[in-house]
């Protein structure tokens, strides 16, 4: 019978990666990135990536080291700030990139998993971000059309998981998971927790086991890109300094 | 004389409403948390995911599963709930968030906004900017009123690339605060800082506006 | 302060309901269908409603009653196959009626709620649901352009909800009653339990607070369409007969 | 002689395979659950928002939240995951799923499906059958292969409104099977139930076809 739990993120992704083939990666900032399907993929030195993340990584961590590989020839993100390689590699022409507003981005994912393979949005009409696109008029305003997106791999990382592919994702580390796994032509996740199947609660399930095909129990660093907190003397505060 | 940081993010507090979901921006934006008046309950929303951000945590509880849009370590309320970005943005989009306080580069007084991209410059990115100023009901920009170099950031029209066109609504600068109405109407000087006067607003000020303070 | 909870199913609907507007209404048959909610419709009187739900009850339950109150001048439906009455009022010219394929509905009114004024489905193409409609290729198929939906007033059945508006819906009783709160102008939500703040994990929350603008614990009949068994004797037959 | 209903879905039963994620339609098609090969592990969809769809429930345990697509009382199994409607077509529409077996009036030869509306008659509504048809990998029809009056069911053009174009990948009937290739390819009659003659199907059969029976 069909089994999707793979040991390693190496067994998880055997077969599935191509020089010049299309990844779209979890996670916002370094919050939810499936850390052990990205190291495996630094480790297979597979190239000529166009990769579809909010963001980059940091310079060591997370979609990082798929650029300190020169393994990405393209990305689509909607903010990459955090990244100084980046930044060289962009100018120097070693890298392109395409910007989309973070919402557009979003519901092109969510669209090209959900068999719409277009959609108008408010978002971006007047801006740089419409130009070339469809602007259109809905009962009196202006609307740019955005197209669905999809991907050869979607590499996804959620909470808990079990042998069907069912996902429960934690707190922010949501994120673009979801559409993310709708959106490949295969996806593999990577969760903290492999649980036996009837432990999650059926009302619970983010990522329904459909859009799994794979699936495997990893290691998580789970490095934290901005720790911010407050002193525990000025309880109340709303927001504090960062340290 | 101009207000600082802290009094700006206090008068940009003033537009909050009593049942008001609203999504802050980073910097002086993310100020106007501490100025909540007691009287007033309102909710934010953190573009990442997150509707009910608390304030961040104590030293030594920063979970790295729970960041604003920011990337900061935050905390949860009682009261809060997360969602995926598209449903995030689905919010955002659909005109659902009351009230969206963000910083910015350039105004001009047709309420057009630039906040995301110096040609020449490393360009960052808009993340999720320019669906806040499309999809937000209430769009108040809180920045400096003139540049490091003494430019003028409140313009005749923009000339750094747009974020959105005329979705600005109000514009809280050190120096006053100006109704945009996302230009529908003239821009109107509507409240000064104490000591400043039109005139000197007037000197640093590029686009035409009417004075029309309170008496 | 904005407080969101209402005694009763008739003061949440106060000051809402005129005539000719426009009602989303949750529900799949009649599961999950807020039946508090449509009481007090029927007995407020209003009339000449165009309503928007997968079907239209059965003759004396659910939306049913608002056909018998002759209160109903338009649907907009998937499927509405369970009632006499609505068929007379059908062929009798009393009633109005737009047939959308299910899943164009559904996703009609998740675009209406997320800001999205239209959108392409394959769904249709070729049929009567794409006369009228712009039909246009994208990557050699045929899509129709179907357009986003929203109603003057959303209401949804929860199985536990909290004083925020945060709702959490149980098994197939979630059906259409989450994009439907997010496509009224007004959002009005009855749940089973209404329980404190902070109760409900917000992991798990379906619909987020700030889509309901008011919120009744109702007392729910939960009548049952077809019920469907199998004897105990024949254990492990995977389908039954209807008893 | 002519497969009986049950022998119908026994056929189409060998159309799943192992790991597959199938939607099926009411009556035959709801009876092909009874003939899943032990070998073979199916999950089935129900399109009101519902993977994992498990037996009627016993007498007495009916629970009102919990039906299928025709509103039929069913169980869970401790698989099952659910989701709202919308979530439920986007997984259709994004053609996640592998399999629909499901009823029709009428197909044709060019893969036409009409399953839905007989014009003059009362029309109950599509539902989900033109979101299932134009969305599932492949689309499966069991019907029975003429209609009450003798009237052939499989035609050269649908003269019922269409439910969808060039949708329909296989047809089984009580007298056989029909590769019909979403009309990429002429009909071909693959199978014959025990006993029935190609001269038999072809006289009660509207569309022409070619007979490719295994030897």
């Amino acid at each position: 019978m069909v089994t999707k739990t793979r040991a390693t993120a190496a067994e998880a992704l055997e077969g599935l990666l191509f020089d010049g083939m299309t990844i779209m990666a979890g996670g916002f900032g370094l919050c939810g990135i499936p850390e052990n399907l990205i190291a495996a993929i630094r480790a297979s030195g597979v190239k000529d990536l166009t990769v579809v993340s909010n963001n980059c990584g940091v310079d060591d961590f997370g979609l990082g080291i798929l650029l300190a590989g020169g393994q990405i020839r393209k990305m689509i993100s909607s903010y990459v700030g955090e990244n100084k390689l980046f930044e060289q590699l962009y100018l120097s022409g070693d890298l392109e990139l395409e910007f989309n507003p973070q919402g557009t981005l979003a519901e092109r994912i969510r669209a090209g998993g959900a068999g719409i393979p277009a959609f108008y949005t408010k978002t971006g009409v007047g801006t740089l971000v419409a130009e070339g696109k469809e602007v259109r008029e809905f009962d009196g305003e202006l609307y740019v059309m955005e197209r669905g997106l999809t991907a050869d791999l979607s590499i996804v990382k959620a909470w808990k998981g079990d042998a069907e592919g069912n996902l429960v994702y934690r707190k922010t580390a949501r994120n673009f998971n979801p559409m993310m796994a709708t959106a490949g032509k295969v996806t593999v996740a990577e969760v903290e927790e492999l649980v036996d199947v009837g432990r999650l609660d059926p009302d619970h399930i983010h990522t329904p086991g459909i859009y799994v095909d794979r699936i495997l129990q990893g290691v998580h660093a789970k490095r934290i890109e901005r720790v911010t907190t407050r002193p525990r003397e000025t309880e109340g505060a709303a927001a504090g300094e960062e340290v | 004389m101009p207000w600082t940081r802290d009094e700006m993010a206090a008068r940009a507090a003033k537009e909050l409403k009593d049942g008001y979901y609203v999504n802050l921006g980073i910097g002086i934006p993310t100020l106007v948390a501490n100025y909540i008046p007691p009287d007033v309950r309102v909710t934010l929303q953190s573009e990442n995911g997150m509707l009910g951000m608390g304030p961040f945590p104590y030293e030594g509880e920063a979970d790295p599963d729970l960041i604003n849009a920011g990337k900061q370590t935050i905390t949860e309320l009682s009261s809060s709930c997360y969602f995926s970005s598209a449903d995030s943005f689905a919010m955002i989009r659909g005109g659902h968030i009351d009230l969206s306080i963000l910083g910015a580069m350039q105004v001009a007084g047709n309420g057009d906004l630039a906040n995301w991209m110096v040609p020449g410059k490393m360009v960052k990115g808009m993340g999720g900017a320019m669906d806040l100023v499309a999809g937000v009901k209430r769009v108040v920009v809180v920045m400096e009123h003139v540049e490091k170099s003494g430019a003028p950031k409140l313009v005749n029209a923009c000339s750094l690339p747009l974020t959105g066109k005329g979705v600005v609504d109000l514009v809280i600068t050190d120096l006053g605060v100006f109704d945009v109405g996302r230009g529908k109407h003239p821009l109107r000087l509507i409240e000064l800082a104490t000591g400043v006067t039109v005139e000197e607003v007037k000197a640093k000020t590029e686009a035409p506006f009417e004075a029309a303070l309170a008496a």
